[in-house]
């Protein structure tokens, strides 16, 4: 391959989309500049200034043409605002039922945790041809998840979930880059992607995983008692948990709030908040007992909680064994 | 400096006024209007500000380009404003 | 007494007494000698060079930062200097370029300069506030040096928090104090500007009949006016955090870091306009004059300045697309940056249109403005890929935005600074410069600028990160190139330094309009006399008169 | 500034001229002023408007002290009636009026800043002031969160700071008007400077107006 490379590689379905609206501005711009750039030459050269030469007319301008060149480039920039923003759409609408990773930048890391319990720091496995979600957090400053072959951006910010996905079309390793400055080593919070076939995938997740990420947050729900309130039957002092996720929740100041990541871990970290209707706020906080990591297992346990699902308090017989990576969803393989 | 000079009595008229808005404005909040309590609040606001800016500041009278540096400043604040709440009031809307 | 009448010639002008045989006739620069002559001075010419002094210095040591930090980027993981050493070079070179140089270079020193003397005033509205506005500039800019000097900072020039606010240990208190110094005496420049242009006209100098660059010194002004105390809000409160520890943007407290940035692109984005409407103006002055032919289009160029003034201030966060803020508000800002490229497409179609039939002379100010608008095309067309909503998710924070508005302020503004300094060095020194070693200049820096930034779009779409101090090694050939022509431009820059101080004192006599140019500023000797003009002009006719001009040289 | 007959500056036709260039600059720079407690007001608008800060906010406004807050406000509303008047006396040239109410203007600015500072150190005995003396457990309780809570407190501090340096400054320029009063520097043809710095008096009055509702008066409501 050339050595010097020109042009990055194009590895997920987004990069098809940005590339063809680059590929578009590129012409445009191209012509205009070079447009321009001739219209100068040629004028410098064909009316230099010669001693015999003609005077030059007295002309104010012309109304018509001032109107064409302002009303032409701006309808050409309406239609490339559209082309743009239709592009974004797709970007920040992640399919169902893509894969939902969680990432965890930290001053010059990335920190990743697969829901089959798999973790890995600086490296993100997914298998090709399946759409994948990340669920982002940071533990310190601003970072930016950036993988320039998925033509991927998104800002990681402290105390607060964002989320982006891809849907990988070609197997290899592609570069992960911290792009939102974060200090001494941003340059060294790097990694890579590594996309791979279905079997290499499953073959992969069979080797590291260490117990699915809902079954961690099982055993940490028992292991903080959240059980003892949080109990199946509906007379207990605390909300059922059950099928929580994605329901609009009604809460005690008449507000209702979508149930997501924000929702869980805020209700966990600072109770009284988002109280919700027909409970009193008794829940204490579970700030500094609960770290970034342990907050994503209990938010993946609460996520796959289905009916019937809740822990009863006197745990003696071994949990149901719980499949490696919680079908969540009957993905078909 | 040609425009006329108010006399004492309207400076105490408006000074009047303004001390009878203060009241109004600490009174009407200890009511409970409810979401009404930000909007009485800063209208009553805007109303002593207007008063002074006409009769102390004398752009009643003023110099046309004083009403547009004001305008323009209040103005560009609202763009400020709009927009950023533009940003904050529509995170909230999930879509899917 | 030679009162030069004719027709083009505002009426009633009076050169100044012709001097009697053998006394120098008296200027702004020999009225006065010694050292509270000058630290003293309130004469606006006087304090624009001062200026001009000041920022040719802090350019040169932003220009230093900026060969470090190619010099490093020559290799992938370059060992010449640890990573916490480059990012306070590629803060200093920010915050230096940004605060010290780019805000204030057209405005502080031709601004200052020229404005008084294109509307036919004496002297600007406060004499004594553009004093001042110097020496809050100088302290801004000694408080900056004795930072970097003194152990430099490493947030870059955004500041954006948690990380400026809680995680740098480097000094950014200091900083962010002489940021707010460098907006304020910026904010006196233009407080003065505005004033002036309103109510120091000469009589018959309508609004229409004003050159285009006090049009643009105008809008520019207006931008400073209303976007800078929303910086110096944004930075006291970053100040505030640092200081006590609890903050406004502190996440741990439920605070917003994107509101930070909001208030800082409040700014910071007019402030690239802040930046770039002078240059136009200094265009849309030299670009008549040397074509020998009205501009095309005056109403539609000054009312463009205006325009991008106003609409500039709607758009700033397409700087945020990917930093969190809700997609509606994405999209609307992604329209509105749409709209504010219209104007600045009006004007280069407009400058163009200038040279149309005209009797073109390419001397080093010609030179420049070619240049200029040719990368400041580029530049502009560029910004449309990063207002386009799905490719700014990819080029965010890479290269290709360094490139973008490197191309803009490099290209554009600095281009426009040297074509200034070469139109207006005659009349501000009565010194000509070196001809042939300007055209030179113009085009090495022309050559070094397109090889040092060129690549950088490349890179960026390539995915290679800003502020990287070591990146992925197949970037390394594009970098090398980037590199290799900063050096060319450095040299294109020393050129100018030099003969423009050996003109100082070998150059030859410039008469008081060597281009022929028409405009109230060259009906003065060179250098102009300490109050401009003997007795206040009466102005008749528009700026650019130039085919006036035309047939009185050829019947005279 | 030279004596009153001589007031002129060089590069100016006449003092009418001078004094409107010199009241158009004030009004710019006020739009600048405007712009800078903007962006605070921008702040606070931005947290208010999210449902789950304005609990915290108001909780926090309730324990500011309303009374110190409403005197004040009539305090300064008389200081921005003195220094109308003392407009209204320079231009007619009496000049010993205009020192009177020239002091005036500034010692009614004095015993805001008076108040300002026994307020401030209330709000430290109360344990308001976070980073120095707060117990975020003491916020703890239903919607109310210490987060927001210190968030409200330092837009209160920085918010009434800003306003309080703008304040001295202007006694500092409201004593030295009066000292050149006295002396003689203002004529009804010339008394620019005083009239531009009642303008910057009125709009520091205009900030403290906003201030009130926004800072004391959002806790209060239902108390009656």
């Amino acid at each position: 391959m050339f050595p010097v490379p020109l042009f990055p590689e194009n590895a997920s379905t987004t990069a098809d989309h940005v590339d063809r609206l680059y590929f578009f501005l590129l012409a445009l711009s191209g012509y205009v500049a070079l447009m321009i750039a001739l219209l100068l030459i040629y004028f410098s050269v064909r009316y230099r200034r010669r001693a015999d030469g003609p005077r030059p007319p007295r002309i104010e301008g012309a109304l018509r043409l001032e109107i064409v060149w302002s009303v032409v480039p701006l309808l050409i920039f309406l239609g490339i605002f559209a082309w743009g923003a239709h592009g974004y759409f797709v970007l920040t609408q992640p399919p169902d039922d893509a894969i939902e990773i969680y990432v965890v930048g930290k001053q010059w890391m990335w920190k990743v945790q697969h829901p089959g319990g798999q973790r890995e720091i600086n490296e993100l496995h997914v298998p090709v041809n399946q759409p994948v979600k990340l669920i982002l957090t940071s533990e310190d400053v601003v970072h930016s998840f950036f993988v320039p072959a998925f033509r991927n951006k998104v800002d990681v910010l402290p105390n607060r979930y964002v989320s982006t996905w891809f849907h990988a079309t070609k197997p290899g390793r592609y570069h992960i880059f911290c792009s939102q400055y974060c200090g001494t080593n941003h340059s060294g919070m790097v990694g890579e992607v590594v996309v791979m076939e279905q079997a290499d995938y499953d073959e992969w997740l069979g080797g590291h995983s260490e117990g699915s990420l809902a079954l961690e947050g099982r055993k940490l729900f028992l292991k903080l008692q959240c059980v003892t309130c949080h109990s199946a039957d509906s007379r207990a002092r605390a909300p059922v948990l059950e099928d929580l996720y994605g329901r609009d929740v009604p809460l005690r100041d008449g507000r209702t709030v979508r149930a997501n990541e924000d929702y869980i871990r805020e209700s966990i970290l600072d109770p009284p908040a988002k109280v919700v209707a027909g409970f009193e706020p008794i829940m204490p906080t579970y700030k500094g007992q609960v770290n970034e990591d342990e907050m994503i297992q209990l938010i993946e346990f609460i996520k796959n909680l289905r009916a019937g699902q809740t822990p009863t308090r006197t745990e003696e017989t071994p949990p149901p064994a719980v499949g490696a990576p919680a079908p969540k969803k009957e993905t078909p393989r | 400096m040609a425009e006329r000079v108010s006399s004492p009595t309207t400076y105490y008229a408006v000074f009047g006024a303004l001390i009878a808005l203060t009241a109004l404005t600490v009174g009407v909040s200890l009511l409970n209007l409810g979401p009404w309590h930000t909007a009485v609040g800063l209208a009553i606001a805007t109303t002593k500000a207007l008063l002074v800016a006409l009769f102390f500041m004398h752009l009643l009278h003023g110099s046309r380009l004083a009403w547009v540096a004001l305008a323009v400043g209040v103005f560009w604040l609202g763009i400020l404003m709009v927009l950023t709440l533009a940003d904050y009031l529509t995170r909230p809307w999930l879509y899917n | 007494m030679s009162i030069i009448t004719s027709p083009f010639r505002p009426q009633g002008i009076a050169l100044a007494p012709a001097p009697g045989p053998g006394r120098r006739p008296v200027h702004y620069l020999n009225a006065a000698y010694g050292v509270r002559s000058w630290l003293l001075t309130t004469d606006h010419k006087r304090i624009a060079l001062l200026y001009l002094v000041s920022l040719t210095l802090m350019f040169i040591i932003g220009g230093l930062a900026a060969t470090l930090i190619r010099l490093d980027l020559l290799t992938p993981s370059n060992k010449m200097m640890h990573a916490d050493t480059y990012n306070k070079m590629f803060s200093a070179h920010g915050i230096i370029m940004i605060f010290f140089f780019l805000v204030a270079a057209i405005p502080a020193v031709f601004g200052n300069f020229f404005l008084p003397m294109m509307i036919g005033a004496r002297d600007l509205a406060f004499p004594r506030l553009n004093l001042a506005s110097w020496y809050v500039y100088v302290a801004g800019a000694v408080m900056i040096l004795w930072v970097i000097f003194g152990g430099g900072v490493d947030t870059g020039w955004t500041f954006y928090t948690p990380y400026s606010s809680k995680s740098s240990h480097t000094q950014v208190l200091p900083t962010l104090v002489a940021a707010v110094l460098a907006g304020f005496s910026s904010v006196f420049t233009a407080l003065n500007l505005i004033v002036t242009t309103h109510r120091l006209r000469a009589p018959g100098m309508t609004w229409f009949r004003l050159p285009l660059f006090v049009w643009s010194m105008y809008a520019t002004s207006f931008i400073v006016l209303l976007a800078t105390p929303v910086l110096a809000m944004a930075l006291i409160l970053v100040g505030v955090e640092r200081a006590c520890g609890v903050g406004i943007f502190d996440p741990a407290l439920g605070g917003d870091p994107v509101l930070f940035q909001h208030l800082f692109w409040f700014y910071s984005h007019p402030a690239v306009y802040i930046m770039v409407l002078p240059a136009m103006g200094v265009v849309s002055e030299i670009i008549p004059c040397f074509a020998r032919k009205n501009v095309f289009g005056y109403g539609f160029i000054a009312f463009s300045s205006i325009g991008i003034a106003v609409v500039g201030f709607l758009v700033w966060a397409h700087h945020m697309f990917v930093a969190g803020i809700s997609v509606y508000a994405a999209l609307i800002f992604s329209l509105l940056s749409y709209l504010v490229a219209v104007p600045s497409a009006i004007k280069v179609f407009n400058w163009t249109a200038t040279l149309y039939r005209g009797s073109v002379s390419l001397q080093t100010p010609m030179l420049c403005c070619l240049g200029f608008i040719g990368l400041f095309t580029m530049g502009g067309l560029t910004g449309l890929f990063l207002a386009a909503l799905a490719v700014d998710v990819h080029v965010h924070d890479t290269y290709f935005v360094i490139a973008h508005f490197h191309f803009i302020m490099v290209g554009g503004t600095v281009m426009a600074y040297m074509g200034a300094l070469h139109y207006w060095w005659p009349k501000m020194t009565g010194r000509m410069y070196p001809e042939g070693l300007g055209r030179i200049a113009a085009v090495i820096i022309f050559v070094g600028f397109i090889l040092t930034f060129l690549p950088q779009f490349v890179l960026g779409y390539l995915g290679m990160p800003r502020r990287y101090h070591f990146y992925a090694p197949e970037f390394q050939v594009l970098n090398v190139l980037s590199t290799a022509g900063a050096s060319i431009l450095a040299v294109g820059y020393a050129l100018p330094l030099t003969y423009l101080l050996w003109s100082l004192r070998w150059g030859e006599k410039a008469g008081p309009n060597p281009w022929n140019a028409t405009g109230l500023e060259w009906q003065t000797p060179s250098p102009p006399p300490p109050h401009n003009f003997a007795e206040t002009p009466v102005v008749t006719c528009g700026p650019y008169e130039y085919t006036l001009q035309e047939e009185a040289a050829s019947v005279g | 500034m030279s004596a009153n007959t001589g007031a002129l500056w060089e590069h100016y036709e006449n003092l009418e001229q001078q004094h409107e260039a010199n009241v158009l600059g004030m009004w710019v720079f006020l739009a600048t002023e405007l712009l800078i407690f903007g962006a605070l007001f921008t702040g606070y608008a931005a947290y208010r408007a999210q449902g789950d800060y304005s609990a915290s906010f108001e909780h926090a406004s309730s324990k500011l002290n309303l009374g110190i807050g409403a005197v004040n406000t009539v305090v300064l509303l008389t200081s921005s009636l003195t220094m109308a008047l003392a407009v209204r006396a320079a231009r007619l040239g009496r000049r010993r009026a205009l020192v009177v109410l020239l002091l005036l203007t500034a010692l009614f600015g004095t015993v805001f800043m008076g108040f300002k500072a026994v307020e401030y150190y209330e709000d430290y005995e109360k344990k308001l002031v976070p980073g120095l003396a707060f117990d975020p457990e003491e916020w703890r309780h239903g919607p109310v969160k210490p987060g927001p809570v210190q968030l409200f407190l330092m837009f209160y501090y920085v918010m009434t700071g800003l306003h309080a340096v703008h304040l001295t400054l202007g006694i500092a320029i409201m004593l030295t008007l009066a000292v050149m009063a006295g002396r003689g520097s203002f004529s009804p043809r010339w008394y620019a400077p005083v009239d531009i710095w009642g303008l910057y008096w009125h709009f520091v009055d205009v900030v403290w107006i906003f201030l009130l509702p926004l800072l004391y008066l959002i806790g209060t409501h239902g108390k009656f």
